[in-house]
């Protein structure tokens, strides 16, 4: 027996464990080495869970390393629980996002609500207080019966956690692909506030202090998660995995984060870290880690739940609503009055030592010693082994297959298709789902889900901050590289809309398994985008999740990287609205949009092939959008909406309901306009239906509809390409100069027939 | 429901639901911690659960719909009671 | 004049009801261990999820120390306002008449909702001009107000019923669109929306402020009767 | 906690909280319309309600805990069962 207690483990039955928990044979062996000798039970576990890919990032740490993460504004960078800002002011905004994906496919309400909770803790560990939470959600088809279950438990589940933790949900996003039938994604991102001064770092410091764990009691829960739940694909027979569910009690979450910013105002706290992922043996060897010191953990002094745990359970319980604290050992008892204030429950549990090892002990007997580095920086990494795919032949044309469908009635085609447009899933209004969640509570929020394209939080200084998350897998599926580009600019485009410039993302790398060569070549692509559009924009990274392995029978999800921007303006803008202010405003379309059917909304309700993305010109995106903030900051502008999926009609249309006001277009001043721009396909000359489609209908980065008075639109065409299409007024949403057989023809919706369409989701959740 | 009489053919059956032993129940927790407050001493593990009452023609399927609807597997377990 | 704001564990609009009170007087935090009202001449219960709204909504916090001083404030005629959780909390202390059920939607809903007043001369509405009507978010998954026949006509008839929901507003399914009631002194209130949401211009509505402001007259109607302790204000 | 004995001295009891007749019960609505969906037929009267299941040394005290906080008389009918 080399460390007392725990029993040794023969090398045979030593890998044989490593095997079962997740380890390869060569890890395994490393490990021995590392060690010094072979691990007993407890090491072995604790190790597991350390070199798994959850914690250890063995597949992705070394790209991640490309990513931009410095700047000006940039207070706390990658490597700590969450990233921060400056926002001036004296204040630091606090920022991260994290997947709670298996827990959820097992059991979405439980495993959203611990989603939440389980970010909310990274943004108090830094010692902010949370300011806001965003989801972003992908489900299968809403036909699906599971899809419907996963999507229902999980909203119920972020509703209940978010609302009664009492931190405001301002915004999030959400689509339905089949690829995530068997594989939902739930990434919630938060956000937290705090003077700069009071900010407080996860490093272990100074031999001697105590380690103090606070929160709820530790029971069996989720026992493997980390290594079982979130690095293995999933198996169809989830019912296996039950015993590792994870139970949110938002009561207690509430309690902790006020107890903890309570013993951050004493300033007792010399270190802070949330139990995540791997409980305390992640918590301890990161806090040590990161202070260059070691840690003597007492099992026997951790309050349990449960009678008869065993040392490995408590080390690696995943029980939820803990967190531990390094304090001076003269101010412990400060610290447990107040910690007794707010009724949470603590115990100190052991001490910082400079052994540089973990040692954990069962009383006075010793049952494990692991050294630190071997256990956070010794983690195997490995290099992906991209593998383009071939190119799939290209489709019909898309121009061909409508034109077939188009018959002799234009403005009934393209009536249809706007409605269809409207109630798909993945455009109709998200109220049915942002209702449930309270986006009030804090008393900042100006600007409510779907009133602007970015949440907008007032701060102190009369200033505010604005907040979007975004991602689009279908597209990052068809090109990697420009689809991961579309979601910075969409992002960037959201706080653009508010008159916001970026200062700060933070990005959920959810990807499939990147052992196989096209997942990794997914990743890479991703990965390149991700830095060469916050280069672009100027905007570093300041902190992220990856979450990998997101696969069932049916494979791999579509490549989904999600971004969370963080933006900051000087004072909130009046018309940074989607909905048009006032009949008589004039409406322009603004930005190099080069709008393409390839790969769309409307190309996926036709069940039509996804053929890549079309091209696009990051320098004149980023323009239009600082073009589009000057012109919001100056007050030209009544209201601003980016086009998003569904393409310029969808837009146009959810400004028409924002607001209630009609809006009357001329299409041929649109096909004008992309053809100076040079739109490829909407070349000059082009007519008919096809022409009309992409241009009402394709997507692409870069375009803006934006209201206000003509000669205050037209006088800011400086900066990005500008045309007036048309104004606001009347009861209907009409569009004009339609072209193809019929040229006079005009398509005209009541705005009731839009309402009724854009409210199909309401469907999923009575 | 007590004490009525089903009506015809068809059979009262109670359905108890609890979450699963070692699952966490924050709610039995606050309720165990409320009662001492109030003077009810000596008051130990305390759970909160639910109850469905129903009736049903035929009684045989009552643990499918445990199963399918009525209960959360994953966290709950739960238990039938005929009523007759 | 002085307004304390109560903090339960698990309180989440203590904050922003602080910030609107300060409005219109000296907001002090009472905490829910205590007895002692810190000289309070008017006390709001506000919102959040007490104790979890475990077992039922309010059932636990309506025992906490401070309910103790806030049942007598209320005897003694003082301002006593619940808004949302804080509602729950008095019906279940037996302050308000009449109980909260989970809405008929099951679901948590947060949205505006305009609201009819139904008692202009509540001293809770003395600010709001005559023949207004407010509109101010409500948020809550248990919000269906419910009180037997009998107690309603009662109500009704009292004039206990403050505030109703505009027709077609009332979300949780509230027996006749109940969306605050007052006791029979009229100097306690429940309402389930939240005035401290609606305070500012930038809150797209500014109408709760009105409910603040009348806070005062109603201190002022009933404030010497508090101080003397003496039992009924009617 | 079926099947399991009490601490020793303590008694198992549970009490059944169920919404009073007549009150509306949307969660037993909800239950009732979600059966058939499923293809359970013939389900009738569902209601939902509560189970509260505790250890108590002095059994007596039970009903009092119903009265102070473990029920809502006013909305709320109780019944106590004791397991022994
Ligand atoms: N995709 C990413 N981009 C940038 N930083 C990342 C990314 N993924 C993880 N990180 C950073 O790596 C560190 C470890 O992440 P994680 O293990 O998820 O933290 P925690 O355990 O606190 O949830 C954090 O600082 C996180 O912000
Ligand atoms: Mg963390």
């Amino acid at each position: 027996m080399s460390a007392g207690g725990a029993p040794a483990l023969s090398p045979e039955e030593g890998l044989a464990r490593a095997l079962a928990l997740g380890l390869s044979e060569q890890e395994y062996e490393l490990l021995c080495e590392r060690h010094g000798r072979p691990p007993n039970l407890l090491e072995l576990a604790m190790y597991s869970l350390m070199w798994s890919e959850h914690c250890g990032y063995k597949h992705s740490k070394l790209l991640l390393r490309t990513l931009p993460s410095a700047g000006p504004a940039v207070v706390v960078g990658p490597g700590e629980n969450a990233g921060a800002l400056d926002i001036g002011g004296g204040l630091v905004c606090s920022l991260k996002v994290e997947s709670h994906n298996h827990p959820s496919a097992v059991e979405p309400f439980q495993g959203a609500a611990t989603g939440v909770g389980g970010i909310l803790r990274d943004i108090v560990a830094l010692g902010t207080r949370p300011a806001a939470v965003l989801d972003s959600l992908r489900f299968g088809l809403p036909t699906s019966a599971r899809s419907r279950y996963l999507l229902d438990g999980a909203v119920r589940g972020i509703a209940h956690y978010g609302n009664c933790v009492g931190v405001a949900t301002v915004g999030g996003e959400l689509y339905f692909e089949a690829p995530y039938e068997r594989n939902c994604l739930v990434n919630v991102m938060a956000i937290g506030l705090a003077r700069r001064e009071e900010l407080l770092s996860s490093a272990a410091r100074g031999p001697g202090n105590t380690l103090l764990l606070f929160g709820a009691r530790t029971g069996r829960d989720g026992i493997g998660g980390a290594s079982v739940l979130a690095s293995t694909t999933l198996a169809d027979e989830e019912h296996a995995q039950r015993p590792t569910v994870q139970v949110g009690d938002p009561f207690a979450g509430n309690k902790l984060i006020d107890c903890a910013l309570a013993l951050r105002d004493a300033q007792l706290l010399i270190a802070l870290q949330d139990l995540g992922a791997a409980g305390l043996t992640s918590a301890c060897s990161e806090m040590a880690a990161k202070g260059g010191v070691g840690l003597d953990i007492d099992v026997a002094r951790v309050p349990l739940r449960e009678a008869g745990m065993e040392p490995f359970e408590i080390m690696v319980s995943e029980s939820q609503e803990r967190m531990v604290a390094v304090v001076a050992p003269e101010r412990v008892g400060q610290a447990l009055a107040i910690c007794e204030r707010y009724e949470v429950e603590a115990a100190a549990i052991g001490s910082v030592t400079d052994s540089g090892c973990l040692r954990i002990f069962d009383s006075e007997l010793l049952l494990g010693t692991l050294p630190v580095r071997a256990l956070v920086d010794e983690c195997p990494l490995y290099e992906l082994r991209p593998q383009p795919p071939a190119r799939p032949a290209p489709a019909a044309s898309l121009a061909t297959g409508t034109e077939q469908r188009c018959g002799a009635d234009p403005p009934a085609q393209l009536r249809s298709a706007l409605l269809a447009l409207l109630a798909s899933p993945n455009i109709a209004s998200r109220a049915p789902l942002f209702e449930q969640y309270d986006c009030l509570v804090g008393g900042r929020t100006i600007r409510r889900p779907a009133e602007a394209d970015a949440a907008l939080l007032a701060l102190p200084d009369g200033g505010a901050l604005a907040l979007s998350i975004d991602g689009n897998g279908r597209r990052v599926a068809a090109d990697p590289y420009r689809g991961t580009l579309e979601v910075l600019l969409e992002c960037a485009a959201n706080l653009a809309c508010v008159g916001a410039e970026p200062i700060g993302a933070t990005d959920n790398l959810n990807f499939g398994d990147p052992e196989r060569g096209e997942v990794a070549w997914q990743l890479c692509e991703s990965v390149r985008a991700l830095g060469d559009g916050c280069r672009a924009l100027g905007v570093p990274i300041v902190s992220g999740n990856v979450s990998l392995y997101n696969e069932s029978a049916q494979g791999p999800i579509h490549p989904t990287p999600v971004v969370g921007m963080l933006g900051r303006l000087e004072r909130p803008c009046a018309g940074a609205r989607i909905g048009f202010a006032g009949a008589g405003a004039a409406l322009a379309l603004l930005g190099p949009f080069a709008p393409s059917l390839r790969s769309s909304e409307l190309a996926r309700l036709r069940g039509e092939e996804q053929e890549g993305l079309p091209e696009l010109d990051l320098a004149a995106v980023v323009a239009a959008q600082r073009a589009l903030r000057a012109a919001l900051a100056q007050g030209r502008l009544q209201s601003a909406h980016d086009i998003s999926d569904g393409g310029l009609a969808v837009a146009l249309a959810e400004c028409v309901l924002a607001s209630g006001l009609g809006a009357r277009i001329d299409l041929r001043r649109v096909l004008e306009h992309l053809a100076r721009i040079g739109a490829a396909e909407c070349k000059e000359g082009a007519r008919g239906l096809s022409a009309a489609e992409t241009a009402l209908f394709g997507e692409g980065p870069g375009g803006f509809l934006v209201s206000g008075e003509e000669a205050s639109l037209t006088e800011l065409a400086a900066g990005a390409p500008l045309m007036i299409i048309g104004g606001v007024g009347g009861e209907a949403l009409v569009i004009e100069g339609i072209g193809g057989p019929g040229e006079e023809g005009a398509l005209a919706l009541e705005i009731s027939a839009l309402r009724a369409a854009y409210a199909s989701l309401a469907e999923l959740f009575t | 429901m007590a004490g009525r009489r089903a009506r015809a053919g068809a059979v009262r059956a109670r359905v108890l639901i609890r979450p699963k032993a070692g699952i966490l129940d924050p709610q039995g927790g606050a309720v165990a911690r409320a009662l001492p407050a109030l003077g009810f001493e000596g008051v130990h593990e305390v759970h909160v659960g639910r109850m469905i009452e129903l009736e049903v023609d035929d009684p045989s399927t009552v643990g499918a719909m445990c199963e399918r609807l009525l209960a959360n597997p994953l966290v709950e377990d739960y238990e039938i009671e005929l009523l007759g | 004049m002085r307004i304390g704001v109560v903090r339960f564990p698990g309180s989440c609009d203590h904050r922003d009801t602080i910030a609107a009170a300060s409005a219109v007087g000296e907001a002090v935090e009472l905490w829910h261990a205590d007895r002692d009202l810190r000289g309070a001449d008017a006390v709001i219960i506000p919102g959040g999820f007490s104790y979890g709204d475990y077992l039922r909504a309010g059932a636990i916090a309506r025992f906490a120390p401070v309910m103790e001083a806030v049942g007598e404030l209320a005897a003694a005629g003082g301002p006593v306002l619940g808004i949302c959780n804080g509602f729950q909390v008095l019906c279940e202390a037996g302050l308000l008449p009449g109980a909260l059920l989970p809405n008929i939607s099951l679901r948590f809903r947060c949205v505006d909702v305009r609201l009819e007043v139904s008692n202009p001369r509540s001293p809770f509405l003395a600010a709001v001009p005559a023949g207004a009507a407010l509109r101010i978010p409500a948020k809550h998954s248990i919000g269906r107000y419910y009180a037997p026949a009998g107690m309603l006509r009662e109500l009704e008839e009292r004039g206990q019923v403050i505030l109703r929901y505009a027709p077609g507003e009332s979300f949780n399914g509230s027996v006749e669109r109940i969306a605050a009631v007052s006791n029979a002194a009229g100097n306690v209130m429940g309402m389930m929306p939240h005035p401290e949401h609606a305070v500012r211009e930038r809150d797209g509505s500014a109408d709760g402020r009105l409910i603040f402001a009348s806070l005062r007259s109603a201190v002022a109607a009933t404030g010497a009767g508090a101080a003397a302790g003496s039992g009924s204000a009617r």
